[in-house]
């Protein structure tokens, strides 16, 4: 890309975000319907609420609750992933637990997760967990098992180390479809925290968007999704950056691909 | 040393079945240097990663000091022809050609000497620290053999491990496996398509047949251990060796197509 | 939408989506549709099950149920965000008297826990169904009442049926319930220690069948035909409770066992205001609205 | 200790955990009361096999599941390919998608009511919002991955764009989609189960809540366990597919 | 038809850059089957990339008939170096070797001959089903080839493309590529590592020096046009020739490395 695209491109990417909020704000102006405030209202409670009033009170315990849960789901699932995508056998064998695990709706599992974790933080973090895991295991597994055989058979002649083979070579292969199943799983987090606030919470902006909703203090649930938004759009910078650290050598040598 | 013994590889299962080895057999000793050469597709490929325990073959086997292989021994390195694909494209020249030596216990400054001074034996350190996929074809298949040459093995299969060099670095390198052989006392089994250069490097020279492959011809080379590029080429048993390995493998050509039963 | 008749058009035959929680609550509408009340008013009944009221609300002002069901308490603090719903009639009442043979909510707490009156509550987490609504809303002024400071005890929000498990794991300390889960709650060996619907008003208004304005207007019949018969199945629940322990099962997954077992709720005609209004003004002293809604605009007249 | 054959494996695994989680309530670990042992709950759900119930919730979950995975589906691989293949166009969206994202399914509950009713479409919506982005993530990086060369081979030989995207981008990015399809199939089952759980459409969600507002332990559990089983069946099916899709993929050879 | 001028290629930018190509000028004629001979590394790949319009040029241009390439003409093909690579996994030879043959508006049959008979022509028909994977390394070879010929471009651009495949199968592409080329007067651009090759091959030879590259010299061969694996290597102007390119080729070598400023 030349430098001219970069900075056209630089300029969509602030252009094009601004262009559609200033069409919500057009077009729901002259909002009556209950549900759809119009985006200045949204925008005034946002301000009231947010900034930063709930910042210590609700944002940072759920952020906390989020990365605890993350954080576990990413090593449950690129360690599991690695040993998973190694032997076939182990895949086989763990096949239908996976996949019925993976199946199951969080707020159906909000009853076991009482019952065996309790109420508390801890709760909260092993629904996301739970949840997260499966898009990060899933990806590392089929990262690994993707690698291109010559890479394999060259580590398997120099009779590289397990850890070595491990480590240097099946994570770095499957780091860029890792990568996708971080971006999909970072996401998810933000939405379990919503869902594990469904029950037994005392704060959190996902405890705060749902009783918005259930004592229908609709703009307040509208600001709570607009924050998960822009945490979400931060969460994502975060990724383009740690990306494009780690994920240099793929970009390189994917380049003319993208052009 | 390296004994192959009634080697048979088939790919794939009943109807899908693919006979690459028909039945080979033959035996490297200590410290030799076996060409390995066969028309395209007749299994050389399949033979060295047999012989390097990558691939179990369907029947018979092969055995390193009279132990059946049945996975990649400690002491050797393969040169695959898919070189492109087998550096590691989040890894330097440097790391690349570092990588194997992590498995040996050796000092830091040991193992940076000894890469550095493969990476300068092709003709390469001024690339030390760039990816393989900012290399050109001829200079990746360099860093492979550099790799394999850090590695010092005992055992070295190379697969056309110089088919993508210019004829004047092929030259150097060829030279440069020969040296290394004399120096180290480095067995060698080396698959090639260039009759010339087999005969230049062999002490013995393995013709196969097209598929289903068999051992055409084992064919001893006799020159003078001592090889130059322009002399050894000049000797009148070089051009009788290399018009007889010529039309040894023409003898079998008019066969069919490698057989997809 | 609709598949009602307009305005006017008196007996015209309308069938009605009426949003319900798979709970004994909503009994009367079973057993008024199982002996023809609604039929008789040529009305036909399709209840929606839904998860809680606030749904129920939402797919009620979105036009997709014509009929909901929901607490008074939501209602109310509905009303105070200009959301344009009135109560049409009565839903189902607390108990007559606070005693543990009549209430069909209590506060309970583990077997021996040190917990034995309303007082031992303060400093602890009791366990309600829903935040700022019609559990604490009780339990507050039941408190209040014992002469216990309610504003020393903490809630925490965990769905009826997961309650009993937390009680029982020691998870939370008390744990505020209805049925099925009180019967549930005491097999376990938990003990009441508290009656907050009858404690804060005999026979308090609990939750009321509702409607949109709009939807009233355009379909003012139906409506009052729908009052008509819902007012008449109330009574009649009230008064054959083995009918209502016959219907409970049928759409809930209450087990037949338990459901002849169960204390059964208080159903009548009358929506009892003064402890509607009660409710009001209880939910603007705890904060949970603001402005307190107008009563005369919040319940419709027929 | 011989090895067991490869085919008993998912078996044995299985096995296991139905041991484990019979034992955990009979040893007390858990609350039996709570958490019945796993071959009572079995046999509530063998109870449900033989009847009429459990099929037609699974049939109206299956329809959300379908239509919200194939309206995903259709939406996010065009989608994904067309974005990820122009860096212009994937910066100046870029930001939009991140912020839509993660946007929770759940919270948009009341806004699906409201536009959609508590039916089927309103699950619809809901299942489609989400393994949309989770699939279109995975399309984006697939798109990523495909080998230059690959695509220079085409480019050589005068292959538009659409072509290029369609015939080398599409293939390369198989393996990724495929993961993306089994990950979004995972979201749109667990959506269309939440939906039917929280609006009320009809479904195994509204059986599990029924079940558990009524009290029923045993018949909720084996609910949810008939969802995770229809996960698996879905996904085994998937996975059937992939394998004859992939055939030339590493990880199928 | 095809001119080069004062092409100039750099890698990446700033203090990343790397010079692939200074200065490259020369012309291609219309029917002319020119060779580019070079050390490793010296632009080659990078040269036919240009040419074919798949990377445009830091400087300087490439021109057909007059018209400055921007993207690739259409009447032009290219076989990669990276011949592994450049067949798709999900295709069959049959299917890759068909693959561009969709943007010509063909008859099925017509379009299926063409197919056959160019993998007759690299002696596959035998794999026609199968995956590019199931192949060894010069068949894969043979398959991109194939599909270049198939194609029936009237510019073919090959990077070495007889690198993996052996002696005899060679001689026999190189007699089917001026077959080709004197049958449907194809003008061909063939970059080799071998010199025999092209001096047996080409009307002309481009010899690149070491990076930063330039044209070292342009050598017309006067050998007659029917070219024969025998005879032609026999005549004395064929040897005066191959020692003269080799001798062109190792005048600049004792250069230092490509240049990684
Ligand atoms: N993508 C890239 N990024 C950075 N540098 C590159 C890239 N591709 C090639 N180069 C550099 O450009 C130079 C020329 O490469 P090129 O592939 O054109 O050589 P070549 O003549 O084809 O060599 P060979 O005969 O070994 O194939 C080399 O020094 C190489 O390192
Ligand atoms: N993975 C595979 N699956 C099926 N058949 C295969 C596979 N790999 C190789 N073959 C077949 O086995 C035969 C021998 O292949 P091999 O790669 O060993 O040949 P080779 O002698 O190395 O050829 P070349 O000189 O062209 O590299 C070929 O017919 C090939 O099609
Ligand atoms: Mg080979
Ligand atoms: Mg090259």
């Amino acid at each position: 890309m030349t430098r001219r695209q970069n900075i056209l491109a630089i300029g969509l990417e602030i252009a094009v975000p601004v262009l559609l909020l200033a069409l919500w704000w057009v077009l729901s102006a002259n909002s009556k319907t209950f549900y759809f405030p119009p985006l200045k209202d949204i925008l005034t409670t946002f301000k009231d609420t947010w900034l930063f009033k709930r910042v210590g009170s609700d944002v940072v315990p759920s952020l906390e609750r989020m990365f605890a849960g993350f954080f576990i789901a990413v090593v449950l699932g690129v360690v599991g992933g690695l040993l998973l995508g190694l032997s076939r056998r182990a895949r086989r064998a763990a096949a239908p637990i996976v996949e019925f695990l993976r199946a199951i709706p969080p707020p159906a599992l909000l009853p076991f997760a009482i019952l065996v974790v309790g109420v508390g933080a801890s709760m909260k973090i092993f629904v996301i967990a739970f949840v997260c895991v499966w898009p990060i295991l899933l990806n590392t597994i089929d990262g690994v098992i993707g690698v291109a055989p010559t890479l394999r058979e060259t580590t398997h002649v120099y009779g590289i180390s397990n850890r070595d083979r491990l480590l240097r070579v099946m994570l770095p292969a499957a780091s860029p479809q890792i990568f996708a199943g971080l971006r999909t799983a970072v996401s998810l987090a933000l939405i379990l925290m919503v869902i594990s606030e469904m029950v037994a919470s005392t704060n959190g902006i996902g405890y705060f968007v749902l009783q918005s909703q259930r004592t229908f203090a609709i703009p307040e649930m509208w600001s709570g999704i607009l924050l998960l938004g822009i945490l979400g759009y931060v969460l994502n910078g975060i990724f383009v950056l740690l990306e494009k650290r780690l994920l240099r050598w793929h970009r390189g040598a994917r380049a003319s691909a993208l052009s | 040393m390296l004994r192959v013994e009634h080697l048979k590889k088939t790919y794939g299962e009943d109807d899908q079945a693919v006979e690459a080895i028909g039945d080979i057999g033959f035996e490297v000793n200590e410290n030799e240097f076996v060409c390995v050469v066969g028309p395209s597709g007749c299994g050389k490929t399949t033979l060295l990663k047999c012989m390097s325990g990558l691939l179990e073959p369907t029947s018979g086997e092969v055995r390193l000091h009279d132990q059946v292989i049945d996975g990649p021994p400690e002491k050797m390195a393969l040169v695959f022809q898919e070189y492109s694909r087998s550096l590691f494209p989040w890894m330097s020249v440097r790391q690349n050609v570092a990588f194997p030596l992590r498995r040996k216990s050796l000092g830091k400054d040991e193992a940076k000497g000894l890469v550095e001074s493969a990476v300068r034996s092709v003709d390469l350190d001024g690339v030390l620290d760039r990816f393989p996929w900012e290399l050109s074809g001829g200079m990746q298949q360099r860093v492979a053999i550099a790799r394999a040459l850090a590695y010092q093995p005992e055992i070295l299969l190379m697969d056309e491990p110089f088919a993508s060099v210019d004829a004047q670095t092929r030259a150097d390198l060829e030279d440069l496996i020969l040296n290394v052989r004399k120096e180290y006392g480095v067995t060698v089994v080396f698959v090639t398509h260039d009759i010339d250069e087999s005969v230049y490097l062999g002490n013995r020279i393995v013709v196969l047949t097209k598929s289903p492959t068999t051992v055409q011809e084992l064919l001893d080379v006799n020159l003078p251990d001592e090889r130059d590029q322009v002399e050894t080429k000049e000797l009148p048993e070089f051009a009788r060796l290399r018009a007889h390995v010529y039309r040894s493998i023409k003898r079998k050509q008019p066969e069919a197509e490698p057989s997809t039963t | 939408g609709s598949s009602s008749s307009s305005s006017g058009g008196s007996g015209k035959p309308a069938t009605l989506k009426v949003g319900v929680i798979p709970i004994a609550d909503v009994a009367p509408l079973y057993v008024g549709m199982k002996q023809g009340f609604f039929k008789q008013q040529k009305l036909t009944i399709q209840p929606k099950i839904a998860n809680g009221g606030p749904e129920i609300v939402t797919a009620t002002v979105s036009g997709d149920d014509d009929i909901g069901f929901s607490n008074t308490t939501s209602l109310i603090i509905a009303g105070s965000k200009n959301i344009p719903l009135q109560i049409v009639t009565q839903g189902v009442l607390g108990a007559k008297k606070a005693s543990p043979d009549q209430a069909w909510d209590a506060v309970l707490v583990k077997k021996g826990s040190p917990i034995k009156s309303p007082k031992d509550l303060e400093g602890k987490t009791i366990a309600v169904n829903s935040l700022n609504n019609v559990g604490p809303l009780t339990i507050n002024t039941a408190l209040k009442k014992a002469g216990a400071d309610y504003k020393k005890v903490k809630y925490l929000e965990v769905p009826f049926p997961d309650v009993n498990a937390a009680l029982k794991a020691g998870r939370v300390d008390a744990a505020w319930v209805v049925e099925p889960f009180v019967s549930q709650g005491l097999a376990q060996g938990s003990k009441p220690v508290l009656f907050p619907y009858e404690q804060t008003s005999p026979s308090l208004t609990v939750a009321n069948y509702f409607a949109t304005k709009q939807y009233i207007a355009q379909n003012k019949d139906v409506v009052q035909r729908f009052a008509k018969a819902m007012n008449k199945s109330l009574e009649y629940a009230q008064s054959h409770p083995e009918a209502v322990r016959a219907a409970v099962p049928t759409y809930t997954k209450i087990p037949a066992a338990a459901a002849k077992k169960i204390k059964l709720p208080q159903w009548q005609a009358d929506l009892n205001r003064p402890t509607i209004d009660l409710t009001a003004n209880l939910a603007q002293q705890y904060g949970y609205i603001k402005s307190k809604p107008n009563l005369d605009d919040l319940i419709w007249k027929p | 200790m011989r090895r067991l054959p490869d085919r008993l494996l998912p078996w044995a695994s299985v096995l296991g955990v139905l041991v484990l989680f019979e034992l955990l309530p009979r040893v007390g670990i858990l609350d039996s009361a709570n958490f019945p042992p796993i071959s009572q709950t079995l046999s509530t759900l063998a109870g449900q096999v033989v009847g009429s119930d459990l099929w037609t919730a699974v049939g109206n979950t299956l329809a959300g599941w379908a239509l919200g995975l194939g309206i995903a589906a259709a939406l996010a691989v065009p989608a994904g390919i067309l974005i990820g293949s122009s860096r212009l166009v994937y910066r100046s969206l870029r930001g939009v998608i991140e912020f839509l994202r993660p946007v929770p399914s759940v919270a948009l509950i009341p806004l699906a009511i409201l536009i959609y009713g508590s039916g089927l479409q309103s699950k619809v919506f809901l299942a489609a919002f989400a393994a949309f982005w989770a699939l279109l993530v995975q399309v984006l990086y697939g798109v990523q991955d495909v080998d230059p060369v690959a695509t220079d081979t085409a480019r050589s030989f005068g292959f538009s764009r659409t072509q290029r995207l369609l015939r080398v981008t599409l293939p390369s990015a198989l393996p990724y989609i495929a993961t993306g399809l089994r990950i979004a199939s995972a979201v749109s089952l667990i959506l269309s189960v939440t939906a039917e759980l929280v609006i009320g459409s009809s479904g195994l969600g509204r059986s599990i809540n029924v079940a558990r507002s009524g009290g029923d332990v045993k018949l909720m559990y084996a609910l949810i366990i008939a969802t995770g089983v229809l996960g698996l069946v879905l996904n085994t099916a998937l996975v059937a597919a992939e394998r004859r899709v992939l055939r030339w993929h590493p990880a199928y050879r």
